[in-house]
């Protein structure tokens, strides 16, 4: 059973690289956006297969993106490896300390605690006008293990490693859902009560599940603001952190790569609207949203994904 | 005090106004079986809870191996051996039977709950089928929960509580909402199987008759205190149980 | 003028405004268990409409008789919940009743999203203006300040809702009724209730109290693009303070946000930006349900 | 474990969907890519009016002969004007990803955009990087060029240095006595840099002056009783303000509701576009700028740009039904600047559309002639505009029904901005060195 977990990687690693060769400038801008959102989105399903949603991933993703752009300006530091470990490592830090917190509390309640945090994080962040205030800060191309491509062979590595990064996240988190904590943070969000008295404790596995999508946000925010070149406090701000969601919802908890195609969907509904549409793009997202909730309520993921049926 | 030895002592819990424990005490020894007996309200539930942790006492001690354990988590209790079933079967609704149990068994693993070990592997599917079949319910394995009956449904709430090493064990009404013919097949089963494993049993009981059939010691409970601690016929025909519990000659 | 006195003025003129939208929020939440992000712009719909109507109400001679533009302002706020009460209630939200929170939130994110591109084709993008009403009532002198006599009219609004928000609920037939639907809208259901219609009812007197919000603020305000999200999230933050569904606590919610925010102006104003979210935070580590909200055990 | 597959398949079907971008520019015409705010709160005030000024220019330029000499000839260079348009809404982030869309998919030949300065700071190194030809034609931050160099942006609008400089000034001339004053602003950058800008600027030119108070209201607030309060209880003889659009109306109707105009001077950085709409709601002897010569002081000035300003006043008037504020001459300004350096770079290639480069090289230093004055690409080596500015205070003519601008004073483009070479900041703590002023 494993093997065929590393072979899907597999495929989806050679699958999705093959877009740094087939897709246009814009679209493959467009795709490591959406993949290094779809990995905030990911840190979300994690949580969701606890029952559990954030409402303020903006925190982790505005944290990641401000640790690469303050490292890489003040320290010098350009390598892209070396940025999203440094990134990773403060976001594992701040996950742990409101982790635990965080883990006490459910439903609606989960979500408006961690979509303040994210929002204090906003409005502390507007008022440092040495860092750039509410207008932000660039951040200048990161480099490759000293290397230091530009324009296409740039947007090409950086896709490349974006590609790298959401397949092993992906098959990574795709091991954890399917092991036994994986199986036991399902049985939480059906029922919290039998996993207590079973003897395991759900604060724990919350930690766990609001950590690990802290690391993934962090990540995320990295290669974002890498790509972008430019971070602002809108990234923890609550209309970014409902972005995430609505591609969490999208995609649903049972796929992992459903959540990437939800996010690239989503980028590129919304990029085309904003063209075809600039004066009502909002409705047509709206619009859109609507539907999707309508006619996919468990996300795409149950699309292809047999869980909900009898597995005889 | 011997090993799995369950002793609670003047505990007491009042919720307001309402007492639901009163000077609750009563020891009971390893490998027995007890049911407990009372209207609704009079502390039966109360009293389970308080063991298994859901409540926290007031006042009083509950001693088990020697060591006080009121107001411990519950997953604290669970670990010592002490589990539950309830009232109402407390299921994961979408996932399978054979996955309940395997989230049962992967909590009891040997090393604990793995992060890269496959809920699903061999060896695991192999455990949890073992003990549906114990409990006759392996042919519903690949079910969800909303489709099952409220037999399958209480069996599987115990199986799944057995997974651990169980030293002792509290059945909250395990035959409400159970068809009447399959009643006593399933006390049979879950009782045999306690017993085999030389489980203290602890049952809540209002059908008199599984009372009298599959407990050993009857606790009698009324507005909180227990009034009665003894051998089945005796705790039946005392005119107080008969009076406030019983509402008559058994 | 003391600057303590200031600051509890202040507060409280940001509070009646305040408490007005939260608790229409957090009645719709009691009862339909929908955190509805749309109110916002059902907000900025109200002062819209009250612009609208206040607008015409003077163009066809209103002049004559200025203070009936108050009555124009509470019409405005009445046609909002009448005409997109049942659209959005029995045309979309109750298809997702008992669906998990999270989602009836996104739900009520598109709408918001629609909502708001739905203004710009009707309102197009400039302002309206209607201070008529605002300076109608004339200035009140209080120490060395003045005050504008409309911002005590809001706060005496604001307790008029409040009091007859607590009144029904608690002291009328129907109140009784819409609290055992917040209860336990099944058991209601069988006991011979007309859950749907309670849910519209309270859906529309949601619309209703937020477009209120929006009417009220009309006057003072230049009604443009964009209102409702500021809003929102305010409100938000009130109801979660004071504890969902709560209307005792959506009263403290606001007055604390209100004096906080006034407070932080006078003293840090550094700190207004997250003075708010600084202070939910703080209520929710604490008290992880709200001030108001009462913590229920479950039966097992 | 087929999903993977499938999904991957369904992710490699998506991509051919979108991949169809349309048809490159032809030689004859000239794509534009324009990015303002439609949606939002800076449509009303900025967005929306200049992009319905530029649209109107559009339309003028590629009939041809409706406009003065220079810019009588069609289109640019003979090249008709398209253009496509994008919603500045949304954030820094989403305008990052638009820009590589218009240049990448729509394939424009220019991009004209950006009323916030945090999508100026954020676009410009992707313009860059794609060798993309870009004029920001609106926002205010100095940062873009004082923190970076760009080869193919430019900036046809001064910074927002000169708005506060010019005000300060402005007091100076009318011997206004400033024991103390206050300032309320927007919170966030424009906000917080506008009155960095006006105490550095009052600290050379009234160093006795005390500050008061600084209130940073929300963005978009609305209500601003409770700072209406705190400026009324402080009394400072001068209270500064930069907000625009809807939160300048709020403050104005509850300001002055309240008697804050009778109690302090009110001087706005910005205020010139709410005057169509507040009318007789905006009280008399309000000092205030418009970020350049435009609008009322525009339409004031006379002098030799008079035909220019008059009949691009006229055709908007005629066109909405109200006079031109700030926000269009700012676009118009950077059209005539755009149509001027194509047709320069055609006169030196040959009379071919140009490329980016050839843009690029063209539009450097160049100097234009626009309804608000001359605009000269002196500083950041040629990417920086510079521009003359006027200050004026507000009169209700009650005769015409109509708010005038009186007292106005004109300062020329080097007296109110730095000259090369010097930060915005640096400038102003060091007393305007190399000002010149009339």
């Amino acid at each position: 059973m494993r093997m065929s977990v590393y072979l899907s990687a597999i495929i989806a690693f050679v699958a999705l690289a093959a877009g740094s060769i087939i897709l246009p400038d814009w679209a493959m801008f467009l795709f490591a956006m959406a993949l290094a959102k779809g990995l905030v989105c990911l840190g979300i399903i994690g949580m969701m297969r606890g029952g559990v949603v954030s409402f303020g991933q903006g925190l982790y993703y505005c944290i990641g993106a401000y640790t690469a752009t303050l490292i890489a300006n003040h320290l010098g530091v350009s390598d892209i490896f070396l940025l999203t470990l440094l990134s990773a490592a403060v976001c594992l830090v701040v996950g742990l300390v409101f982790g635990p917190l965080l883990s006490n509390y459910r439903g609606i309640f989960f979500a408006m605690l961690s979509l303040a945090l994210s929002m204090v994080l906003y409005g502390s962040l507007s008022k440092m006008s040495f860092i750039g205030g509410t207008d932000g800060l660039n951040i200048g191309a990161p480099t490759f293990l000293g290397w230091a491509p530009e324009g296409r062979p740039l947007q090409t590595a950086l896709y490349l490693y974006v590609v790298a990064i959401v397949v092993i996240s992906g098959t990574l988190m795709r091991i954890y859902f399917d092991s036994e904590r994986g199986l036991i943070t399902l049985a939480t969000r059906d029922n919290e009560l039998r996993v207590e008295y079973l003897g395991a404790s759900v604060r724990n596995l919350m930690t766990y599940n609001y950590v690990f999508g802290a690391l993934l946000g962090g990540i995320g925010g990295t290669i974002a603001v890498l790509a972008l070149g430019h971070v602002d406090p809108e990234f923890a701000f609550w209309t970014t952190s409902g972005e995430f969601v609505f591609v969490a919802i999208l995609a649903g908890y049972l796929s992992v790569p459903a959540v990437f195609v939800a996010a690239i969907i989503l980028e590129l509904v919304r990029s085309f609207s904003n063209l075809y549409f600039p004066n009502t793009w909002q409705l047509a997202l709206g619009i859109f949203l609507l539907v999707v909730i309508v006619a996919l309520p468990n996300g795409l993921g149950s699309l292809v994904s047999k869980r909900k049926e009898n597995k005889t | 005090m011997s090993a799995g030895v369950l002793e609670v002592r003047d505990v007491q819990k009042s919720f307001g106004a309402v007492t639901a424990a009163k000077d609750v005490s009563v020891t009971v020894p390893q490998g027995s079986v007890y049911s407990l007996i009372g209207t609704n309200g009079a502390g039966k539930t109360t009293f389970v809870n308080m063991v298994t942790g859901y409540i926290k006492p007031d006042a009083g001690q509950i001693n088990f191996d020697g060591r006080d354990i009121a107001g411990l988590a519950p997953r604290q209790i669970t670990r010592l051996g002490i589990h539950r079933s309830f009232q109402i079967a407390q299921l994961c609704n979408e996932l399978t039977v054979e996955e309940n149990m395997l989230v049962a068994g992967a909590i009891h693993g040997k090393t604990g709950p793995s992060f890269l070990r496959r809920a699903d592997d061999g060896s695991a599917r192999d455990r949890a089928l073992a003990t549906l079949e114990r409990f006759n319910i392996a042919e519903h394995r690949n079910r969800l929960i909303p489709e099952l009956s409220g037999g399958v449904k209480k069996l599987l709430d115990i199986a799944m509580a057995m997974a651990g090493e169980t030293q002792v064990m509290l059945l909250d009404e395990p035959t409400s909402g159970v068809a009447a013919d399959e009643k006593f097949p399933i006390m049979d089963l879950v009782i045999e199987a306690l017993r085999a494993e030389g489980v203290t049993v602890i049952f809540v009981e209002h059908d008199m008759d599984i009372v009298t059939r599959y407990s050993e010691r009857v606790l009698a409970f009324y507005d909180g205190q227990i009034i009665a601690d003894d051998a089945p016929d005796e705790v039946l025909s005392d005119p107080e149980v008969q009076r406030y519990v019983t509402g008559g000659p058994a | 003028m003391d600057l303590l006195a200031t600051i509890l003025v202040d507060g409280l003129i940001y509070a009646g405004w305040l408490f007005i939208v939260s608790v229409g929020l957090t009645l719709v939440f009691g009862v339909l268990n929908i955190l509805n992000i749309a109110h916002g712009s059902l907000y900025a719909i109200g002062a819209y409409a009250s612009a609208s109507l206040v607008g015409a109400y003077f163009a066809a001679g209103g002049n004559a008789f200025p203070f009936g533009s108050y009555i124009a302002l509470i019409l405005a706020a009445v046609l909002v919940a009448i005409v997109l009460g049942p659209l959005l209630e029995r045309g979309l939200l109750r298809y997702f009743y008992g669906r998990d929170e999270v989602l009836n939130v996104l739900v009520t994110y598109a709408v918001f999203l629609i909502l708001e591109d739905v203004m710009k084709l009707i309102w197009g993008v400039n302002p309206y203006f209607v201070y008529e009403p605002y300076t109608l009532l004339g200035n009140v002198e209080i120490g060395p300040l003045f005050y504008v006599g409309y911002d005590f009219a809001v706060i005496a609004a604001a307790i008029i809702v409040g009091l007859a928000v607590w009144l029904t609920l608690n002291r009328t037939r129907m109140g009784k009724v819409v609290l055992a639907v917040i209860h336990d809208a099944e058991i209601s259901q069988t006991m011979g209730v007309n859950v749907p219609r309670i849910y519209l009812g309270a859906f529309m007197a949601g619309a209703f109290l937020a477009a209120l919000g929006g009417a009220l603020t009309a006057p003072m305000i230049s009604v443009t693009p964009g209102l409702g999200p500021n809003v929102i999230i305010v409100a938000f933050a009130v109801v979660i303070i004071g504890g969902l569904g709560s209307v005792p606590g959506a009263a403290i919610g606001a007055l604390m946000v209100g004096i906080s925010r006034a407070a932080s102006v006078h003293l840090v104003p550094e700190a207004e930006l997250f003075i708010i979210y600084f202070v939910m935070a703080i209520v929710l580590m604490f008290r992880p349900e709200g001030l108001f909200a009462k913590t229920q055990a479950r039966k097992i | 474990m087929m999903t993977n597959k499938l999904k991957a398949t369904a992710g490699a079907a998506l991509l051919g969907l979108g991949l169809a971008g349309p048809a490159a520019a032809q030689d004859d015409t000239f794509k534009v890519g324009v990015i303002t705010f439609l949606s939002g709160q800076a449509a009303e005030s900025f967005g929306v009016p200049a992009w319905n000024g530029g649209k109107l220019l559009i339309e003028m330029m590629n009939e041809g002969g409706k406009l003065p000499a220079p810019y009588d000839t069609k289109g640019f260079g003979g090249m008709n004007i398209e253009f496509v348009v994008v919603d500045e809404a949304g954030g820094a982030t989403k305008q990052v990803q638009e820009f590589r869309n218009l240049v990448q998919r729509e394939e424009v030949d220019a991009v004209v955009g950006y009323v916030s300065s945090g999508d100026c700071l954020a676009v410009p190194p992707v313009a860059d990087e794609l060798k993309a030809f870009t004029i920001l034609y609106d926002c205010g931050t100095p940062r873009v060029f004082e923190d970076n160099s760009f080869e193919y942006v430019f900036r046809t609008a001064a910074h927002a240095t000169m708005d506060n400089v010019s005000l300060a000034r402005y007091l100076k001339s009318r011997d206004f006595d400033v024991p103390s004053y206050a300032g309320l602003n927007q919170d966030y950058a424009f906000g917080q840099d506008s009155w960095a800008d006006f105490t550095g600027a009052m600290e050379q030119i009234y160093p006795d002056a005390e500050v008061k108070t600084a209130l940073f209201p929300k963005f978009g607030a609305g209500q601003y009783g409770t700072e209406i309060s705190a400026l009324l209880r402080e009394r400072p003889a001068l209270v500064h303000s930069s907000n625009w659009g809807g939160d300048l109306q709020g403050f104005l109707i509850q300001g002055t509701a309240r008697g804050l105009h009778e109690r302090s001077q009110i001087v706005l950085a910005a205020g010139d576009h709410v005057i169509p709409q507040l009318g007789n709601k905006m009280p008399d002897g309000i000092f205030l700028g418009a970020r350049g010569v435009n609008g009322l002081a525009a339409h004031a000035r006379g002098g030799e740009l008079k035909e220019l300003t008059d009949t691009m006043w006229d055709a908007y008037e005629a066109e909405y039904g109200v006079f031109p504020v700030q926000a269009p001459f700012r676009m118009w300004q950077a059209l005539f600047g755009l149509k001027t350096a194509v047709e320069k770079a055609m006169a030196d290639n040959g009379g071919t559309k140009p490329t980016d480069e050839e843009l690029a090289a063209a539009m450097k230093g160049l100097t234009w002639d626009a309804p608000s004055g001359r605009i000269e690409m002196a500083l950041a080596d040629g990417h920086q505009a510079i521009q003359p500015n006027a200050i004026g205070t507000t009169k209700w003519n009650e005769a015409e029904g109509k708010m005038e601008l009186v007292d106005v004073e004109y300062f020329s483009a080097r007296c109110v901005n730095p000259p090369v070479g010097i930060k915005a900041t640096e400038w102003l703590a060091q007393g305007f060195p190399g000002a010149e002023c009339e």
